[in-house]
């Protein structure tokens, strides 16, 4: 057996006349052990900061901000500006992203369809998580008649087409003088917290069935606390895939909004409409739609990035 | 695990090669086959309820009517192999050659007087049935209401308005009993024997012989129509008279046509087979163009015309028809016509033709495109009428508007201007905005519209300039100019001039041709002083077609003919 | 059981018919008719029209005549298509973008559920990294661009499959990827998440203590815990992808049912717009109910029979 | 102790977790014998390492974050059958090195030869599958019995542990169980294969009182019937006092204190041992002091103190306890501490047994 049998001190050393005098006490060192205080928010915040890949999204999400509010006016040229002898340019320095087919400088059009295309999506964000979420966090929770009901209107939601709801807005806010964005963002509400409300709802589903909830439920906490601080919580997995799954959508269906005539008027464009103007022309001039996908798709590996760094640094399994 | 994804790529992998190791390109020698992308799915195949160019694409290929019009446009005898016209020009009286149904039944005139008035009779409900207002009595039997068997005039009170009676909130017209209308005896059309074929005129049409190889105006066989309404519902009952006949319809997908060997001309027609696809995609049709999976195309992506131009692989036809904006002139401050003046004269329409339409379209100085001969023959009415105004005249337009009290734009109300969903609409709009604000200093927004919503606003002049686009039903000027008279079902602009209208008038019954043609060119010239629409371009189209494809005809109304093409 | 099955066939019935009634009336909202024409016709051709497809009768009554027709099953007649009725147009399409739903979502969940367990087991691996990528390459590329570049790249370059067109089964191969596209995203991305949340669950560690293989331990143990969310999505997806998706069905020249969607609304073919909207409810409000009683199966906890009355 | 007798040692096992926030020594040089056909109980705070040993024993710990860093289980080979792995000659000899056996081989060893029981049976049980399903399994995974063997034999060991009706309970679902019949369950699956070593990771925890005490009967019954060694992990000295033959205290990792039951109760050799036995409940109703919870709280393991982890609670720390980790040394027949309290010129403290 590897037991010592005889003392060994580190280093050799021979203990020193008072080495085995009591320490004196110091309470300081009791409460400096008896933990740092960590808060919840406080331990998040450092698990996200170790996580590289959540750290380059934030920033890249931070950069992408920047860049809707101060890349136009820093570009030499305006959105709008027409070159009707310079059009289908080929990205050159003079434009970095190249020209369309009325000669505007695509790269100053990309910039400032950024602020379009990433206000849909935040708004987008927002509405699942205020309506999906809890819509389908009540359904499920409540169940029987009210999951029912609930679930059944969000079937005929589902079901009424779209299209129809979306020309007879483009009739209802006609002349009304509203902000066209607020129209997109009625329109991309009506629609785009259904997935995530059938989705949160599975989750609840099972979840409140678990040992957890249960528990919670019989020492009698309210209904709201266990939905929001305990049920919700556990299904912030897929709740974030959705979320980051369904803005690029929401930004795609912008474009598709604003083809109809709901959502801000030609000469502006947002990233979804560059893209799908310049499918169009993709075999010839490639680099119309490059550009703009190229910056749907960052911003999604942002969000995707930090959505789910944020995910692991929020789930409160995962601290030990 | 790694096992499980590495068979799924793998198998997909190989299922991709395996698949491809058979080229999709099969050689075509010199087959007499062709292949075209009809662009959409026909609304229907039954020449009677035609209701536009898909429709007439197939139609003119399994129909022959009295006549057909040739590659110069002219009507040449079909089956009617001569006819005779009265001196008024309002009494045609065809004579009809040896041409059997595809069934082995002769065609007669009976067939023809069935299908003309089948095509005017309200239940119908033929879109086209105005094509057939030139035959006497075709409007008012189109107008009656039926009641039981019998067709009745619609009742008029004394003041001569129509009477209604409110039927859920609906207007339903009310008949008026006492005046029944005979279709055999009231409209012009009447086989006077099976081979000869009398048409009655309410007015001399100088170009009723280029209708008569309208769609609508095909002859469909009586027996077969009168007895089965699905005729036309699929190709088994199907029976027709032109140089190819239906085989095949998968819907929405193709249709597979064949030489016909019961048509009276088939020694002239080459072609075995044509396939017509319906890919709607622009840029599908084009790959599938260049795969070799079809040979001819009427569509073609604007970004890559004028490569495909230069390649051969598209060629640019003529098209009857005229792009323009129109303003709302019952609107300040488009009711000035200073002010239209100026916004028409200030855009550089040659610009937009070679940068952004690209497709040979020619820059609109007036409103009738050229196409349409002038009553000398060899003319064109076009080049007789000359133009009304310059392109890009950017002083002028500021004068004038300066004179309207906005010089340099100052003051100028923000107006929007309404266009319907497409990309080039689009760009075209966002040039002109671009050439106004920059020439004459005025803001205007771009709004665009579906569809319907478009119509919509534009027909209850809820706009202030909107786009339009107008494409000519036969080759008159009278097809452009005859919309703009007042509260002109297809005018649009709320104008009204009263000069204009008569002239109109006056066309339509003037018999000779040089007169008849002096008097349109004098109501043009009305219309472009006035310019309640500020014309753009005139349309071309283009079309993807290769090399083997020979003789291939597409009019300038746009309707394809296959009879004499053939492959090399 | 069947209490709860009926009461839910009821309920379904109830939602179609909802659905059916705001369609109908919202529908005739929309500016401009069927027979609206840039060329517009002349106004006695319209009342003719009118007249054959019983426009011109009271609004409630042709109301009510619709769904009289509809539950004896006939759709009516479709005003652009003229010699079609709208359970032809039904009849043809719904085969063809069925075939091609199938083999979409076997796509998606034969790649989706794979590569999202892939990425967990490798959880901030390369692997991982790569199944993130494919993913969101996926989401953030729409179906209408990667329809076009794999038209364009297998198509018209390399010439291994058609470009477009239907018939063949080389022919689905483009089209079922493009569809399958964001779906095996969605499912890989959810599965990837739900799988590291269930395999940090104690049950299984108790199955990897016992012994069991990592096969057994993802199959059996992991797996039916992850499926809810994937289940969720597929419900709709199904019902989406069967009767067809606009954008794939134009881009690739597929004639099914898809396409009607948002023809038959520009073309204001009010029957076709009931047709096809009433049908694609009833397959999603039967797929959501599919949905609800897997649930059950997946999560023995989740019980639907018992319905409280209050 | 009788070499030949030995069922599992660990040796100088080191477990670290890398997380983001630093590396976590979670076990640290620890060394630890099982004999055969005993039950020793490992005690401890939560945090201490308790769990860790075991999982690591196992070859259980989620990596990544943690990561065994070295050192070995040695366990009978013979109990293994697995011949050709054993050592061959050394202090080990006859023994098999669990942590270095490739991982399908590591696989035929869970379950079979090592049955687990986890703390939480409300957790433990996978809630989609049936209690048959769980309890068959793992002896069909084995290869021990076919599934109506296998489905037979889970009835038995069932009944065994105190199911009623076990037959029909086979096709229920966990939730259909309550949480004492789960952890009964749980312990006739952890002992379905007959495995020569149970470690039951806090068996009564989440359970309550009574009902703990009925599983702590069960399992001293199924002690005296079938012939496995138990480890039995317990934050409560009581809970372990009352089944091991052998006691370790284990506290930021390593061991302080291991005794032979009697031994450390009559003489605990560490003030750590000393406050747990006062902090908990003695069942035996004599003692009815009050109970005296240890000041403070284990220490942070991502910066543990230096020197004696304990000594910033420690009521008799001193200096060199501050500078310098203590020895584990012998202070008497199999019965070993961690503290300088031992040396011979340390002072004396009331209440604790100095052997120097």
């Amino acid at each position: 057996m590897a037991t010592q049998s005889a003392w060994e001190f580190k280093e050799g050393t021979l203990p020193e006349t008072g080495t085995f005098a009591p320490a004196p006490k110091n309470p300081e060192d009791l409460q400096q052990i008896a933990g740092r205080p960590t808060t919840y928010w406080n331990d998040a915040i450092r698990r996200i900061r170790r996580n590289k890949l959540a750290v380059v999204g934030f920033w890249i999400i931070i950069a992408l901000f920047a860049i809707a509010i101060f890349g136009p006016m820093l570009s030499p040229y305006t959105y709008a500006e027409q070159d009707l002898t310079n059009t289908y340019q080929s990205p050159t320095l003079r434009h970095p992203f190249g020209t369309d087919q009325l000669g505007r400088d695509q790269m100053t059009r990309v910039l400032y369809g950024s602020r379009i295309s990433l206000a849909v999506g935040v708004v987008c964000a927002a509405l699942n998580f205020l309506i999906g979420v809890t819509y389908g966090g009540i359904a499920a929770y409540f169940g029987g008649r009210i999951d029912d009901i609930m679930m059944r209107i969000v079937d005929i939601l589902y079901g009424i087409p779209t299209l129809i709801i979306v020309i007879l807005l483009t009739v209802l806010f006609k002349d009304k003088g509203v902000n066209p964005l607020v129209n997109v963002f009625i329109a991309i509400g009506l629609t785009y917290w259904l997935p995530m409300a059938r989705i949160v709802r599975g989750e609840i589903l099972s979840l409140k069935e678990r040992e957890f909830a249960l528990a919670a439920k019989t020492i009698g906490a309210p209904n709201n606390r266990i939905l929001f601080k305990h049920l919700i919580p556990n299904a912030m997995g897929p709740i974030i895939v959705t979320v980051t799954l369904e803005v690029p959508a929401a930004i795609f269906t912008e474009a598709f909004l604003s083809y109809i005539g709901l959502g801000v008027s030609a000469p502006v464009a947002s990233w979804g409409v560059l893209a799908s103007d310049g499918t169009e022309a993709i075999r010839s001039f490639p680099y119309l739609v490059l550009f703009p996908a190229l910056a749907i798709s960052l911003t999604m590996f942002a969000f995707n990035f930090l959505g789910d760094g944020l995910r692991d640094a929020l789930d409160p399994r995962l601290r030990q | 695990m790694r096992k499980a994804l590495s068979f799924v790529l793998i198998s997909v992998f190989l299922v991709v090669a395996l698949l491809g190791t058979v080229s999709c390109k099969a050689t075509k020698g010199t087959l007499q086959e062709v292949t075209y992308n009809l662009g959409t799915e026909p609304a229907t195949i039954d020449p009677a309820l035609s209701q536009g160019i898909p429709e007439a694409n197939v139609i003119l290929q399994v129909f022959d009517g009295l006549t057909r019009i040739d590659k110069n446009n002219m009507p040449q005898p079909a089956i009617a192999k001569s006819w005779v016209i009265s001196d008024d020009q309002k009494t045609y009286t065809f004579t009809l050659r040896d041409a059997s149904w595809t069934d082995g039944t002769p065609i007669t005139a009976y067939d023809f007087e069935y299908a003309w008035i089948r095509a005017l009779s309200p239940e119908t409900a033929s879109q086209y049935a105005y094509q057939l207002y030139y035959v006497k009595g075709g409007e008012a039997f189109n107008m009656s209401i039926k009641s039981g068997t019998k067709y009745y005039v619609q009742a008029v009170d004394a003041k001569g308005n129509p009477v209604t009676k409110s039927v859920g909130g609906k207007d339903v017209a009310v008949p008026d009993m006492t005046k029944e209308i005979d279709p055999s005896k009231d409209v012009g059309v009447t086989a006077l024997d099976a081979k000869t074929l009398q048409v009655v005129l309410e007015s001399p049409t100088v170009y009723f012989l280029n209708l008569t190889a309208f769609p609508t105006l095909m002859p469909v066989c009586k027996a077969v129509v009168s007895t089965n309404d699905k005729w036309a519902a699929d190709v088994t009952n199907f029976v027709t008279d032109g140089p190819f006949k239906l085989t095949e319809w998968s819907h929405n997908d193709k249709m597979t046509f064949v030489k016909n060997p019961t048509y009276w001309d088939k020694d002239t027609v080459k072609l075995s087979k044509i396939t017509y696809l319906m890919v709607t995609d622009e840029s599908t049709a084009l790959s599938m163009f260049q795969n070799g999976q079809m040979d001819v195309g009427s569509t073609v992506p604007l970004s890559e015309l004028p490569k495909l131009v230069a390649s051969g692989d598209a060629k640019i036809f003529p098209y009857l028809g005229t792009y323009y904006y129109m303003f709302n002139v019952t609107k300040k401050p488009f009711d000035d016509v200073r002010v239209r003046k100026a916004l028409t004269l200030a855009i550089d329409r040659n610009a937009i033709a070679t940068s952004i339409t690209q497709g040979g379209q020619v820059p609109a100085l007036a409103y009738v495109p050229n196409g349409i001969a002038d009553a000398v023959a060899g003319s064109d009415f076009r080049t007789v009428g000359g133009t009304f105004y310059k392109d890009a005249d950017i002083a002028a337009a500021k004068a004038l508007l300066a004179e309207a009290g906005y010089p340099d734009g100052k003051g100028f109300p923000a107006f929007t201007l309404l266009y319907n969903t497409s990309n080039a609409h689009k760009s075209i709009a966002e040039a002109i905005q671009q050439m106004w604000s920059k020439n004459l200093g005025i803001s205007c927004t771009l709004k665009v519209e579906e569809w319907g919503v478009y119509l919509d606003d534009r027909n209850n002049l809820n706009y202030q300039v909107a786009r339009a686009g107008w494409i000519g039903d036969y080759m008159d000027p009278n097809t452009f100019l005859d919309m703009f008279v007042t509260n002109g079902g297809n005018n649009g602009t709320g104008w009204s001039n009263k000069t204009y209208d008569d002239l109109i008038s006056k066309a339509k019954v003037t018999t000779d041709p040089v007169a008849r043609m002096a008097t349109l060119h004098d109501a043009e010239k009305i219309l472009m002083t006035d310019l309640p629409i500020m014309p753009i371009y005139f349309y071309t189209n283009p079309v993807l077609i290769t090399k083997h494809v020979m003789n291939f005809y597409q009019s300038t109304l746009g309707f394809v003919d296959w009879k004499n093409a053939y492959m090399e | 059981m069947l209490k709860f099955i009926l009461q839910r066939v009821l309920s379904m019935i109830l939602v179609v018919l909802i659905v059916a009634t705001a369609t109908f009336f919202m529908m005739r909202l929309l500016p401009s008719g069927p027979f609206a024409r840039e060329k517009k016709l002349p106004a006695q051709i319209i009342q003719n029209l009118e007249a054959r497809y019983h426009l011109n009768d009271p609004l409630w009554k042709q109301y009510v005549d619709y769904i009289g027709n509809l539950l004896r099953g006939d759709l009516g007649p479709s005003f652009k298509y003229t010699n079609r009725t709208v359970n032809n147009i039904i009849d043809d399409g719904f085969p063809v973008s069925a075939t091609l739903g199938v083999v979409a979502v076997l796509l998606s969940v034969a790649i989706g559920i794979p590569l999202g367990i892939w990425g967990a087991l490798k959880q901030n691996g390369w692997q991982d990294n790569v199944v993130m990528f494919v993913a969101l390459l996926g989401v953030s590329v729409p179906n209408f661009i990667m329809a076009v570049l794999l038209m364009l790249v297998f198509g018209l370059w390399l010439h291994l499959l058609p470009v477009a067109g239907w018939g063949s089964i080389r022919q689905i191969i483009l089209p079922a990827f493009t569809l399958a596209g964001y779906p095996i995203a969605f499912i890989a991305r959810l599965v990837r998440s739900s799988m590291l949340e269930v395999l940090r669950q104690e049950y299984i560690t108790t199955a990897r203590a016992k012994g069991l293989s990592e096969r057994l331990v993802i199959f059996r143990h992991a797996l039916r815990n992850i499926l809810i969310p994937v289940v969720t999505v597929l419900g709709p997806l199904i019902a989406a992808v069967f009767t067809g998706s606009f954008v794939v069905e134009k881009i690739f020249a597929i004639p099914g049912l898809g396409r009607y969607y948002v023809t038959s609304i520009n073309d204001r073919d009010y029957t076709t717009i009931l047709g096809v909207t009433i049908f694609y409810s009833a397959l999603l409000v039967f797929m959501n109910f599919l949905v609800d009683l897997t649930y059950a199966w997946l999560d023995p906890r989740i019980r639907y029979v018992e319905r409280k009355v209050s | 102790m009788d070499e030949t007798n030995l069922l599992m040692r660990v040796d100088r096992l080191t477990t670290n977790f890398h997380t983001y926030a630093g590396v976590v020594h979670a076990v640290d040089d620890m060394t630890l014998t099982i004999p055969k056909d005993s039950v020793v109980g490992i005690v401890g705070e939560s945090g201490s390492g308790k769990s860790v040993t075991m999982m690591s024993v196992m070859r259980l710990i989620p990596s990544p974050p943690g990561r065994i860093e070295g050192g070995h289980v040695w366990f009978d080979g013979a109990a293994l059958g697995m011949p050709d792995r054993m050592e061959k000659d050394g202090p080990n000899k006859g023994m098999v090195d669990l942590l270095s056996l490739p991982a399908d081989a590591m696989m035929k060893v869970r379950g079979r030869h090592i049955g687990m029981i986890f703390q939480d049976p409300m957790v433990s049980l996978n809630p989609v599958l049936t209690i048959g399903l769980q309890m068959t399994e793992s002896m069909v995974a084995h290869g021990l019995a076919t599934n109506e063997e296998a489905w037979k034999r889970a009835v038995d060991m069932l009944a065994l542990v105190g199911i009623p009706n076990p037959e029909e309970r086979m096709r229920d679902y966990p939730h259909q169980y309550s949480g004492g019949m789960r952890q009964r369950v749980m312990i006739a699956m952890a002992l379905s294969c007959s495995p020569e070593l149970v470690i039951a990771d806090e068996p009564t925890t989440s359970l309550d009182v009574t009902v703990q005490a009925q599983i702590l009967e069960l399992m001293k019954e199924l002690k005296a019937k079938l012939k496995s060694s138990i480890i039995i992990i317990s934050h409560d000295l009581s809970i372990v006092a009352g089944i091991a033959n052998k006691v370790v205290v284990m506290y930021a990792g390593r061991i302080l204190e291991e005794a032979d039951v009697y031994d450390l109760y009559e003489k605990p050799g560490h003030p750590y041992t000393m406050g747990l036995m006062k902090s908990v409940p003695r069942l035996d109703a004599e003692n009815r002091e009050r109970l005296v919870p240890i000041e403070g709280s284990p220490p942070d393991l991502l910066a543990p103190p230096v020197g004696c982890k304990f000594a910033p609670r420690c009521k008799y720390a001193m200096n060199i306890c501050r500078e310098q980790e203590p020895p584990l040394v012998t202070v008497g027949e199999g019965h070993r501490a961690r503290c300088f309290l031992h040396h011979p010129t340390a002072p004396a403290v009331p209440g604790f047994v100095k052997v120097g």
